[in-house]
């Protein structure tokens, strides 16, 4: 198991000002476990490209108050009010991308892609500035390949070579990631022999990964919990995520 | 805006729902939806990586990595499917989504829409609204008739941000039913005791009375 | 099982002068059924939009000799002599697509993306006369996405409700093209009840399939033969398909 | 050409396989090397959608449904993993291949191949050559030194049409093994009895004996 690696070390890997992609949709499938480390980390000026910015205190809501976070790009930081505090405050640099060109934009970084062209946007705020094209009498805006310095994934299983599958919904934007970091980094609560996992059931071929943290966190009633203080938080109802 | 009026909307709104048809709800009135289509047989996409999506789970039943667009718990239902951001919106811009029910801040009267932004407001999140104004190959908005602050929502012309050039089909309030047909607007059905007066001063939009109008 | 059709019906949705996305990489996960029954139809005017045109003899290769076929898009027309002969006696047309560039074109096609850009071909014969675009300092060509007004797929297995598997290297441009046809038809070895193929293990979800034929053709000795005549077929080695 | 000289430059690709590394294997030569890797742990990508593509398996094994890109059967090894024809050229496309190891027809002397076409012929196959070249971290070119009819193939400039602009990193042939730094080409090995003249007369391409240079 060579690629298994210690959460200190897994952000090793990362430097100050890089780009980061953080898997997740609200915090499912969010990598806690590497984020706690960043959080606790002096990393700064990252630039997080992650559908939304998890919750206050869990997942990338984290490295908003720990101020390791200089910009955030995604399609949605108004669940909470975490994020917008941080931009109105001035802390936190925001880039809106509707969510289905978000996920299109990592998939064409992975793909060699350069860019592509959509629909989605044309003639909105969002696509202000940006090349249009007519294709078969259409409109489209010219979206460019989004990559990564270091991509930070969720997945369930691994095996040894780093083969991966994901749990349900948690999978969201966790595979296109994978394809488009430049490191890729992830946070697995099990970890199998290679060939245990079906050739077909594979959704990230291990091609993709190069370092495998274990997940701290315990699933617990449907939930991620800290193991360190995971009887008092069930007791409480806080400390949980999800 | 009182639960019992959105949960009309929402009713309405689901008798609409054409047997077979694969919907994705919006945010906002459209979550009521699922708890009104009965045995109606629809196939609910959620734009995280959901076709098939089913009720909500008894609490034991809970998994938080089972969860809709809206973050809640969801369950699947027999034949449902799991994929990942990028397959969901190819899906959803490819034209693959019969229909799209969607809450608006603002329709104007060619049925151009403004759903994810206030003016003069931290302009922060879009989520997938745009790309399903522009795939999905039917958009029945379904909103209050007016703000809470009591402001007309359908309007002569959009002062918000508009959610894309795509035009919608319809508009299900509480009060009436409109459709749009090549960019004109048409009252379908009044759904509440308002006179026709009392509509035309809550609706800024030029519309006119559909010759398949029905009285409430 | 509304979709279930017989090959009669599903080939009526075909008109003269369509184009037909067809599923295969050599013959593996190729419609036979539904081919042969163009073969033995009055369609005319067709263009192929497939990887290869089969065998001789064996899928496209049948329409080929049909006289069915106007054109062929695909990346490989060179495995066997039957295309490269219809192409020097003028019975053909070919546009030859880089295999990695028709796959993203159909995926395109499929998920409502006008247009991309790739590094394929930049420089080649094939990239002549088309868009170049330089996007951080390195030159991209523009390629159009690809739709069909018919696809002609082949899975192993379909629920009731359309939802498809493939088996193995089978599944190859498959689920590219469900995705990129108007109309949809899958050619399946086996049909089994809706919730009988777990979520995650579904490739194709059934909104993509219109109508579902099943395959006449038998799997043995890790070859399709045609039933009719499979004994005959098995003693000389011949008529076996794969 | 003889099955004994494209085996011994299979052999020698083989030898310059890294551990651990996954690698592309065009048609030609190239597919002569899955015999060749002895126990060394190299992930063999195949463009119709294997990672891990195993050993020709025995006859009764043969699945048509599992087949290489020279449509040959094939099996799986551990931990190998199938996709799509999309995802496949994603990861081909996208750099996520180390080494893609192909034949050539011709090579020029700044390292630029041609091996999809032939000038007057009928130009009807390319498959994925071109995405390799544009996409591998590393190319070698396994090929005989000269054609059937003795003509060289490592020329000067490309008569034939180039598939990419895209240089290789080396070639290896029956007698000698060239690498390609900053476009220029050096002469690392020899591998047969060949005299450095003799070389230099089927070699047409300029290049020059590299200081690490490794005599047979």
């Amino acid at each position: 198991m060579e690629k298994l690696i210690k959460p200190i070390k897994a952000i090793s890997y990362i430097k100050n000002g890089d780009s980061i992609l953080v898997g997740g949709f609200g915090v499912s499938g969010t990598p806690l476990t590497i984020l706690d480390e960043i959080a606790s980390s002096d990393l700064k000026d990252l630039t997080a490209v992650s559908n939304n910015l998890g919750e206050k205190g869990k997942g990338l809501g984290k490295l908003l108050d720990a101020g390791n976070l200089k910009k955030a790009v995604g399609s949605y930081f108004t669940t909470g009010r975490h994020a917008v505090e941080a931009w109105l405050e001035g802390r936190l640099e925001i880039e809106l991308v509707p969510q289905g060109t978000l996920a299109e934009a990592l998939r064409c970084g992975g793909a060699g892609i350069g860019g592509f062209y959509t629909k989605t946007s044309v003639g909105t705020k969002l696509a202000e500035n940006k090349e249009k094209k007519v294709i078969d009498g259409e409109e489209y805006v010219f979206e460019k390949a989004i990559k990564g310095d270091v991509a930070l994934i969720k997945a369930s299983r691994s095996d040894t070579l780093g083969n991966l599958t994901y749990d349900k919904t948690a999978l969201n934007f966790n595979h296109v990631m994978a394809t488009a970091g430049k490191t890729v980094i992830v946070e697995v609560d099990e970890i199998v022999e290679a060939g245990e996992i079906e050739p077909q059931d594979i959704i990230t071929p291990h091609l993709y990964v190069d370092y495998i943290v274990e997940n701290k966190y315990i699933k617990k009633g449907g939930e991620y919990i800290e193991p360190s203080n995971s009887a008092e938080n069930s007791k409480k109802g806080v400390g949980t995520i999800g | 805006m009182s639960q019992a009026i959105r949960l009309k909307i929402a009713k309405k709104v689901s008798e609409l729902l054409v047997e077979g048809n694969v919907v994705n709800l919006g945010i906002g009135i459209p979550t009521l939806i699922p708890d009104c289509i009965g045995d109606k047989n629809v196939y609910l996409q959620s734009e995280n990586g959901i076709l098939g999506m089913g009720a909500t789970p008894a609490d034991e039943e809970t998994d938080m990595d089972l969860i809709s667009a809206n973050k809640q718990p969801v369950s699947l239902n027999k034949g449902a499917s799991i994929f990942d951001s990028a397959d969901s919106f190819s899906m959803i811009r490819g034209g693959h989504i019969d229909l799209a029910v969607l809450g608006a801040l603002q329709v104007d009267e060619t049925g151009e829409i403004a759903n994810w932004a206030i003016p003069g407001k931290a302009i922060l999140g879009v989520g997938g609204a745009m790309d399903l104004v522009m795939g999905a190959q039917k958009i029945i908005i379904a909103t209050t008739h007016l703000t809470k602050d009591g402001n007309p929502k359908i309007v002569n012309k959009l002062t918000y941000p508009s959610s894309g050039k795509r035009k919608v089909d319809m508009i299900v309030t509480e009060h009436a039913l409109f459709k749009f047909i090549s960019s004109k607007m048409y009252l379908m059905e009044v759904l509440s005791d308002i006179s026709f007066e009392e509509l035309k001063q809550i609706t800024p939009a030029s519309y006119e009375i559909s010759s398949s109008f029905i009285a409430s």
